[in-house]
């Protein structure tokens, strides 16, 4: 049941030289949101008309955070709101990740894909497991740090500015040996890391949950813009939505470049 | 209290003059967590053809300025598969329940209206002779008024149901597209479907839609929108279904007064989920203070 | 250093790919104030008939979602009052001088040709056949071919300038259009002019367009101009110039990838007036970076 | 030679219910800017595109001033401009009142029609005229009060919230009798309230310059959209445009409805 309300904003702070973190009061929404699922942001008045589709990063307390780059010109205003500040939203929008029983839970985001990555893992703590969270940035600016972990968090950069050097598939190689098998693997990040993520994941019979984007008209299943090519579990091809069923798949059913 | 009810012709009978536009309502469920769906006086489904489409391959849709591209190519589930899964839901609806038809050959066409006629709960057509972004067929019966008139004819011969017909605006003259309908026994047409619209990214090199050439929509389409529906209504009699653009109450009274008598909202859908209930507010509170009792007294009191 | 330069065919080669779109640079002078016009690789003058015109009577222009209609009516000083007047400004112009000729027949078409091709600081034509906003007239030779390609190969015969024929987006077929255009000898063809577009003050109910039907343009209408293009591209080898929406350099770039060879600007004209400036800098950083050395390079490469 | 520039907010203070006042750091424009001309404001990213005319209230000491009323979505934007803000803006704009020597200068502002008038009143006072200025509004709410004067200053209001009541035009009446002749009346404002003004000065062969408005899509004269009917002196109907031949014409020449 998903809705659509006007909700305030409660704070929107910086978190490094893009990257931001929204706190929007909406009890409604926070109660019936789930790890992998994403909201709405709708804007008035301007030029682009679609609203923009974040994920939940975190839903606790009536507040549902989200933690976005800004990247153009939406995000851009966004990142200009002041607490207080009135927006519709819409949500929760999509599936969710399917948290798997046993074994060792493995969270990796490049990027922004960090965003629902937090979510699952207050989600997976919560449940008393214990998650590795892996995450993955350009370099120093791009990252940041939060207060709070309650999980085995390790950085990584493309540059090696800051924790390890290399990008975060990497890095997961570089840790695996350590994890205790057997293991689940979700991911959220850049199509390219994805794909090679995926193809380690399926090499190493990991099992492994991707988050994908496409651009997003509706959000909920009304336009069929947002198709992407997967296979059915039969191994037939079908255009997927991606804002209705998914955004999370099971990496071996997506085509990265659908 | 205003009387927000619009007849379209002897057949149907709207509780008010907003209906849902094709394509960007689903099939009707998906937006009913948000809103009541019998705040709409119509709904009017996605394309349905007889057999199901998967549509064109991605990238289906791009924004532009006040407006968005879309190539969706008519994936739908197919009119059986439509009836089964669909039933249930849309039999509850209160209002008048529009089955968009699509085809690539005049037998599409056909068998499509010759089983959804049947159906208690459907009340009415809405032909697709415009869709821009489907290879065969769609486009090429909107364009050429007599093979637009064959098909209406023979439309007609299948049902009694209110039959509307959905024209194009890429055309020289969408006047004599709607004549021709009127002509061979249409009882309303609907207009307008969406522009010719591309866009290229400008780095990759690459349309960003599929089809390189796809359908433009939403507010920037709008003054097109009006001008068609002019336009039509000085050469027909029978009732226009406007659309195009629609964003608020007020491009609703203004497609009243250009001779629509019940619009369409589509694009509207994506940026503002709540339109309906909004749209029907302002029409409510418009017609209040200009002392307006029935809003059908709107419809094409433009005055010159 | 980018070559900007651009050849549109044999005769005219422009110091870089932008121009001005007719009607929205006034005759050249107006906006020699706020910037170099030398900025322009060519410049095309609002629409010339051969008597002089006053024009629409007000409204003449609104604003609309990302764009605008307008109804000028072709108000213009006239032939024989540009010659004396702006001669003095415009043959100082160090780009190309296209002068954009309108006529309600075909007569009052040769006549202005004829008496400007005598001109040695006009480098060339743009024909209006387009303008969806004078009652006789314009649009009537834009909308069929066989009118349309008559009247190119009668002007052809009058002139061995430059000869470009301005497009209306208006018809069921753009492409058959530009080909009428090349087969009858014209040297390049212009796309797009306005659409029709109209508006309604819903408290007035009065057309908010003295002609209720007027002309949309801005950034709006962008998505239907690339169409355009596009389609002509695949038609014709005759240069085309762009145009439609354009406000900023990514929209040039997109322009010349679809298959324009030059672009005009227009509606940008109001909303940035220094748009110009900004564009020729984009255009140059754009090719910079992606080691692009002549921006003719980038005409056609739309990779499907 | 109009300047199109890049420019800062000094301040923009509200003045009352919906009217502020701007002002404008811009020398370049201040330097060569008359009485009854205006200057254009630009947006950027917005739905709407056309730029918005503003008359210039004020240009001294390098400060451009405008006062504009809050009546649709630009204004309002503009409303919401703090100081340090960059805007664009062209200008000056137009052509200007032609100012009479000698007699007796009576400027009428109605409403936002106001603007124009204080310029005027300034260069008047500069040159050691002492000018009447009345101004009128729909009640206290509308009506805003500045420093300094050095003029007449008269108010008026419809409902008599303030001042005199009754609207501006029969308060210039109710004083006509006192101002010595011969008069030269300046006005701006609505056009049902220039009409009325323009058939009683006829009537009373006092000279009338007004300033109207037209919906401007360049303001420079490019595309001839902002045209109105008016008399040439030979009495001929002709086409002005009203952001180049005008905003000011000789009462006479003007059609209200045109
Ligand atoms: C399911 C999903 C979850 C997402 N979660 C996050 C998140 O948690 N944090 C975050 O920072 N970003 C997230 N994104 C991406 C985010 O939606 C885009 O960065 C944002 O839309 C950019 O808007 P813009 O106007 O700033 O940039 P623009 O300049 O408009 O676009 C920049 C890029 O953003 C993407 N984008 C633009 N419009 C849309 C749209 N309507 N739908 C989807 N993508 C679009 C496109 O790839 C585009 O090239 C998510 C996207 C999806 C689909
Ligand atoms: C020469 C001139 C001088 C003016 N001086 C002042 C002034 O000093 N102070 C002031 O408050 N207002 C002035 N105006 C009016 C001012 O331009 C409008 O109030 C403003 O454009 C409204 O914009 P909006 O987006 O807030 O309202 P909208 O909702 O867009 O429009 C409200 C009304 O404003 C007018 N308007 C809208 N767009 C334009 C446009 N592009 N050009 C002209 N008028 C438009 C129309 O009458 C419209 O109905 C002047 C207008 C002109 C032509
Ligand atoms: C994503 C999308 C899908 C559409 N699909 C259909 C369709 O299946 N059949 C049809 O007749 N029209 C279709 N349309 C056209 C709309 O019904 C409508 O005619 C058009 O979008 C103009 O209205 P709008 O500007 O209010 O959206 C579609 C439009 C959009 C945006
Ligand atoms: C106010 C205005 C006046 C115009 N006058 C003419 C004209 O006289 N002749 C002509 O061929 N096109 C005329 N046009 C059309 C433009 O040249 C151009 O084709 C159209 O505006 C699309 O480009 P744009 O969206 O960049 O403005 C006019 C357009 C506008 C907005
Ligand atoms: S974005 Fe509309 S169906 Fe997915
Ligand atoms: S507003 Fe363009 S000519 Fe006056």
């Amino acid at each position: 049941m998903k809705k659509y309300l006007s909700s305030k904003i409660i704070s929107n702070q910086q978190l490094s030289k893009s990257f931001f973190q929204m706190d929007i009061n909406c009890p409604e929404i926070v109660k019936i949101s789930e790890p992998g699922q994403f909201v709405n942001i709708y804007f008035s008045g301007d030029k682009k008309i679609f609203p923009r589709p974040f994920s939940i990063a975190g839903a606790k307390n009536g507040i549902l955070k989200i933690v976005y780059k800004v990247v153009g010109s939406q995000t851009l205003q966004m990142s200009r709101w002041k607490s207080g500040h009135d927006l519709k939203i819409l949500g929760p929008l999509g599936n969710k990740f399917s948290i798997k029983t046993g074994g060792t839970h493995v969270l990796i985001g490049g990027g922004v894909g960090i965003a629902p990555m937090l979510f699952l893992k207050d989600s997976l703590v919560t449940k008393n497991s214990k998650p590795y969270l892996l995450i993955g940035a350009r370099n120093k600016d791009e990252m940041f740090l939060f207060e709070d972990y309650e999980s085995e968090l390790n950085l990584s950069t493309d540059d090696g500015s800051h924790g390890f050097r290399g990008n975060v598939v990497s890095y997961f190689q570089a840790l695996v040996d350590s994890m205790e098998k057997p293991l689940h693997v979700y991911c959220c990040g850049p199509d390219k890391m994805l794909e090679v993520l995926a193809a380690y994941c399926k090499k190493m019979k990991f099992d492994l949950q991707v988050s994908i984007e496409k651009v997003m008209a509706c959000g909920m299943g009304l336009c069929q813009g947002c198709a992407t090519k997967t296979k059915t579990e039969s191994g037939e091809i079908k255009y997927s939505l991606v804002c209705k069923d998914g955004p999370v798949y099971n990496a071996g059913d997506v085509f990265f470049n659908g | 209290m205003v009387d927000m009810r619009i007849k379209l012709g002897e057949k149907i009978s709207l509780d008010n003059p907003l209906m849902t536009a094709s394509g960007t309502f689903g099939y009707g469920n998906e937006l009913s967590d948000v809103l009541d769906i019998n705040n709409y006086g119509g709904i009017v489904t996605k394309s349905l053809s007889i057999e199901p489409r998967i549509g064109n391959p991605p990238p289906r849709i791009v924004e532009t300025h006040c407006g968005m591209i879309n190539s969706i190519g008519l994936a739908n589930i197919g009119v059986e598969t439509f009836l089964e899964e669909k039933a249930g839901f849309l039999s509850d609806y209160k209002g008048q329940l529009i089955v968009n038809i699509a085809g690539r050959t005049d037998d599409e066409y056909f068998a499509a209206l010759k089983r959804l006629t049947q159906v208690d709960w459907i009340q009415g057509f809405e032909i697709n002779v415009s869709c821009p972004n489907v290879k065969e067929g769609g486009i090429e019966f909107g364009k050429d008024p007599k093979v637009l008139g064959q098909l209406v004819k023979e439309l007609r011969q299948l049902t009694d149901k209110f039959l509307m017909i959905k024209l194009s605006p890429n055309v020289t003259d969408i006047g004599i597209m709607a004549e021709k309908c009127q002509e061979c026994g249409a009882d309303a047409v609907a207009m307008i479907n969406t522009l010719y619209g591309a866009a290229i990214d400008i780095y990759s090199r690459k349309p960003l839609i599929n089809s390189v050439i796809g359908g433009l929509s939403g507010p920037a389409i709008k003054p097109v929108a009006i001008a068609s529906v002019i336009k039509a209504s000085k050469v027909i009699d029978i009732p226009i279904i406007g659309m195009g653009g629609i964003s608020c109450g007020q491009d609703v009274v203004e497609f009243l007064l250009a001779g629509a008598s019940a619009v369409e909202l589509g694009t509207v859908h994506f940026f503002n989920p709540h339109a309906v209930i909004e749209i029907l507010e302002f029409l409510k509170k418009y017609c209040d203070e200009n002392n307006i009792s029935a809003i059908s007294d709107l419809v094409g009191k433009i005055d010159y």
